[in-house]
């Protein structure tokens, strides 16, 4: 009835899976159930923690924008990202250009 | 565009009715001499080309209406694929009325012959149906282009056209 | 040589016209180098079909001859010149528009879109 | 007269009506044009999954426009066929169901989406001629004809992507995408005369029996390797890709994701089917891994510090496309050694082809989600979006499907064609699935991204009044989403019954050319 | 343009093997056996009553072609409506 993938090294079977992620979930959940026994709800417990301040009202003031996601991996590989966009220039003749090189690439290796 | 002068305005008022019978020619014998729907059909959609030329954009928007044009175009359309659709008993594009008497159902001696107008089957059909496209789909590019390049780009493009992101 | 010598025209246009849409800054001279490419090929399909004193394939106007030239080629030219005709007259259309909105033709000042 | 036989014709027809007919209609007012734009559509997904069906069943078969017979290919007393012909097998069988399915499911969403823009009869027009192209595309076994219809598409798509001609970055991606993808096109047109010219042949199967390397085939090869990479969005060419999915309508983009497909369809019946063994050198096959890896890293980089959400979901489209270039290239390189071939090649090919069916599905839902995004928040910047998920909650459930499968999560069908392709370009150079899978993370990454910032977090006061979308927009989604969900729990019916047969057809070289060439009737 | 020397070679390589190519394909005027194009030559006339040998490759045996190159046509007109349509149009 589910018979595997074999991919040359491997298989996948999509059933054993969810049968393993249906015993690991309720392990994890019986290990969750098992938490601290002081938590109580509605009480001060349930409040923000924002690094000692005083939350503020608009969401705005304290959500973090998508430019700011990943700023440490971009800032690591700025060299790398300076050249990416300095390539995507914009220019639309410039791109016909990359693909004339392509082209010409593609006809020079065609001659060997 | 301003109006050209009235030698140039008289001349094309004229000729521009002789492209439109050469036109028709063209599509017409498109089977027998070198030419065909398309080619007819661009010639005579150098009528407008003409008109708009000779009397500038504006009067001749009044006097042309968008609607006849799409009109031609649509009914070229539908018959060239309805054409197709007529010898879908064989195949999708069989030719059904070549050689069997009737319409466009003559047949044609070996050879170099002068031709004979009542032949070539759909081919003929399709070569009027295609006419018709072109007369219409070039007419309409001449018309639009040559009424956005007249009228001013403020009005134009400002439109408050509601958008979804801005 | 001279056997060579219509393939050496479409090459020539083929380059001028590849030319010019690399190194042109106004749309309206890179809408022209794509019309000239379109002509090379175009051309160079009219030439593949040539046969050495032939006539049109039209029998109607072929006379006696009996060389006549390809007609496919011939065909499918016709369908490329319609199709690049309607290529050129939309991209004239999007070159007018794209003007109203930048006020400009020069192709490097035309770049929201990058990054 | 059995319309069974002429379903390869009618797929074609009906969409092509559909668009001649939907300025008439749209003359009777809103209801009739909405009503023909779904049952247009509805009706050519119907005609491709029985072509499918068909093609499952008997094989590759061919069927001749025009002749005495549907499939008379080859005329008495020639050895070559004249006319144009339709060459169906599984692969390109699959390939029109995926379109149409695609096309539909934009279908669905464009209802509601497109309503508050004026001119929709050309809309409805355009769409039905951009799923025509493509699926000519993927039907027809003629070389001009494959001409034509990339150009209906390149044509239909620039009008489409430049739809809201107001916004200036719309006009100007439709002009980048039109600059770049007539001089492809051109290129493919020079390529088809010089096979006119060595054969006196189009059709590709006759060009693929004649076959023998030369110059003009080898400059053909190139040129048109190099159009149709360009026309699928891979990386030295890929610029027009985020560019025109960014700016076209929701629906539309779902649409030209499949139609990108195929002209990826194209490249391989080129490789696999025209030259098949004579492609001489292991040159090309290294060109399309090589170009794969690229495309995969520097799309997935480039995706990582975007700020629009379409765009960067165009971005991943350049970095999947990676894959399945990837994957069909090691198959490419493999198709000359028959032990390659059954070590690692077959298994390539496969996950090739299924990573492209998902990445078609899922990608479709992706840039969906994204344009309801975008008509609930009128916003398509990250940076002000935040908190939808209550406002959206079928919207982010479905993007939650979506991002986990093209991600490559288990156990959603992105994983299993990852897994296919990690498996077996192993056995070429480790160096490969390393980078796969690197790409796989930073894919990952970047959608956590979109998740963290449109869907959790503090709801921003500007969005406050979101709700969302309306039912038919959900609709659409949700046709999608149930595909995802079944090529991911039944992956092994897909495997035998959909992804096998294509494969097989793909690498039969001799059995396309046998359909054409292999006597009449 | 920072990549001129580049794009110039690139310009240059692409055309010159092209005419190369071109070139390879046959000598002109002389095409070798071309047997599609003799069948149209010598059956326009008996199979399809036709004396325009183009127009009836255009029309009837590639028709198909001409469907498609007619949507074409169809498909410039309508994305040109689309870009200069008025406000309010439909």
């Amino acid at each position: 009835m589910w018979p595997k993938i074999h991919s040359g090294f491997g298989y996948w079977d999509v059933v054993s899976w969810l049968v393993f992620f249906f015993i690991v979930s309720v392990f994890v959940l019986w290990f969750r159930s098992q938490g601290r026994s002081d938590y109580k709800e509605g009480t001060e417990q349930d409040d923000i923690f924002f690094c000692g301040n005083d939350v503020p009202e608009k969401g705005e003031d304290y959500a973090v924008p998508a430019s700011g996601a990943y700023w440490g991996f971009t800032k690591a590989l700025s060299g790398f990202y300076e050249l990416l966009t300095a390539w995507h220039s914009g220019i639309a003749t410039e791109y016909t250009g990359y693909l004339v090189v392509f082209t010409a690439l593609m006809l020079s290796l065609a001659l060997l | 565009m301003r109006p050209l002068s009235v030698i140039v305005r008289t001349v094309c008022n004229v000729f521009a009715w002789f492209m439109v019978v050469y036109g028709t020619y063209i599509i017409v014998h498109g089977h027998l001499s070198p030419g065909g729907g398309f080619q007819g059909g661009a010639v005579v959609a150098t009528f407008i080309a003409f008109l708009l030329v000779a009397h500038g954009g504006g009067k001749v928007f009044g006097w042309v209406r968008k609607g006849v044009y799409t009109a031609l175009e649509q009914t070229g359309l539908l018959l060239f694929i309805g054409a197709g659709f007529l010898g879908i008993g064989t195949t999708f594009f069989y030719n059904v009325l070549a050689k069997r008497g009737g319409l466009f159902g003559a047949t044609v001696p070996l050879g170099p012959n002068a031709g004979v107008l009542n032949s070539s089957g759909t081919i003929a059909l399709a070569n009027i149906a295609v006419g018709l496209e072109v007369v219409g789909g070039l007419s309409l590019i001449l018309l639009y282009m040559s009424k956005a390049s007249l009228s001013s780009p403020k009005e134009e493009t400002q439109g408050k056209e509601a958008g979804h992101d801005r | 040589m001279i056997a060579s010598f219509p393939y050496l025209i479409v090459g020539l246009l083929f380059l001028f016209g590849l030319y010019a849409v690399v190194f042109e800054r106004n749309l309206i001279k890179i809408a022209i180098g794509i019309s000239v490419i379109e002509a090379a090929t175009n051309m160079f399909l009219i030439v593949l079909g040539y046969r050495t004193g032939g006539r049109i394939p039209v029998f109607t106007l072929a006379g006696e001859s009996k060389v006549l030239v390809l007609p496919t080629p011939q065909a499918l030219t016709l369908t490329a010149i319609v199709i690049g005709m309607a290529t050129t007259a939309l991209m004239l259309s999007l070159i007018m528009v794209l003007y109203r909105h930048y006020g400009t033709l020069d192709v490097r000042e035309i770049r929201r879109l990058r990054g | 007269m059995n319309w069974y036989d002429h379903l390869p014709a009618l797929v074609l027809a009906v969409p092509l009506l559909g668009a001649f007919g939907a300025p008439v209609l749209g003359l009777s007012g809103r209801y009739a044009r909405n009503a023909w734009f779904v049952l247009i559509s509805a009706c050519t997904a119907a005609l491709a999954l029985l072509l499918w069906q068909k093609a499952s069943m008997n094989g590759v078969f061919v069927y001749v426009l025009g002749a005495e017979s549907w499939k008379l290919a080859l005329p008495s007393g020639m050895s070559l066929p004249i006319r144009i012909i339709l060459e169906v097998d599984s692969f390109s069988a699959l390939m029109a169901v995926i379109g149409s399915i695609a096309s539909f499911a934009g279908t669905l969403f464009s209802l509601r989406f497109m309503e508050r823009f004026s001119g929709l009869d050309k809309f409805v027009a355009l769409y039905f001629l951009l799923t025509t192209g493509m699926l000519g595309m993927e039907l027809t076994g003629d070389l001009f004809n494959f001409f034509v219809f990339l150009e209906i598409a390149s044509v239909a798509s620039f009008g489409l992507v430049a739809f809201w001609r107001d916004r200036p970055e719309a006009v100007e991606a439709g002009f980048k995408y039109m600059l770049i993808s007539t001089v492809g096109a051109l290129f493919v047109l020079l390529a088809v005369g010089l096979f006119y010219g060595r054969y006196n042949a189009v059709n590709m199967a006759a060009v693929g029996q004649m076959l023998h390397l030369g110059l003009p085939e080898k400059a053909a090869l190139a040129l048109l390797v190099a159009a149709l990479a360009m026309k699928c969005g891979s990386v030295p060419m890929h610029m027009w890709t985020p560019d025109a999915y960014a700016e076209a309508p929701a629906g539309v983009t779902c649409l030209l994701v499949a139609v990108s497909q195929a002209s990826l369809y194209g490249l391989f019946r080129v490789c696999f089917s025209i030259y098949g063994m004579s492609i001489g050198s292991s040159v090309v096959p290294w060109t399309i891994i090589v170009m794969g890896l690229l495309s995969m890293f520097i799309g997935v980089t480039m995706a990582v510090i975007q700020k629009d959400v379409k765009r960067l979901m165009a971005y991943h489209s350049v970095s999947q496309v990676g894959y399945i270039l990837l994957g069909l290239g090691v198959g490419l390189l493999a198709l000359k050694d028959a032990k390659a071939m059954a070590d690692y090649g077959f298994t390539a090919i496969q996950g090739g082809i299924f990573h492209l069916m998902n990445y078609t599905m899922y990608k479709g839902l992706l840039f969906l989600v994204a344009g309801a995004l975008a008509y609930a928040a009128k916003s398509r910047n990250l940076n002000e979006l935040g908190g939808l998920a209550h406002a959206m909650p079928h919207t982010t459930f479905m993007f939650i499907i979506a991002a986990a499968a093209i991600a490559g999560l288990p156990p959603f069908n992105g994983f299993v064609s990852k897994l296919l392709i990690y498996e077996s370009t192993f056995a070429v150079h480790p160096f490969l699935p390393v980078v796969a899978m690197v790409t796989s993370v930073l894919t990952l990454a970047s959608f956590v991204k979109v998740f963290q910032t449109a869907f959790l977090g503090p709801r921003r006061s500007r969005l406050a009044e979101v709700e969302e979308v309306p039912g038919t927009m959900l609709l659409g989604m949700f046709s999608l989403t149930l595909v995802v969900l079944g090529l991911s729990l039944f992956p092994t019916w897909s495997m035998a019954h959909i992804i096998e047969p294509a494969a097989k057809a793909l690498v039969d070289q001799a059995g396309y050319i046998r359909a054409v060439m292999g006597g009449g009737l | 343009m920072r990549y001129r020397i580049v794009f110039l070679v690139a310009v240059l390589v692409v055309s010159g093997v092209l005419w190369g190519a071109m070139d390879a394909v046959h000598p002109f005027g002389e095409p070798s056996a071309p047997l599609m194009d003799d069948y149209f030559l010598s059956s326009a006339q008996s199979e399809r009553a036709v004396n325009n040998v183009v127009t009836a490759i255009v029309f009837d045996y590639r028709g198909f072609d001409t469907l498609g190159e007619a949507a074409v046509l169809f498909t410039a007109v309508c994305s040109i409506a689309v870009l200069f349509r008025g406000k309010g149009e439909h």
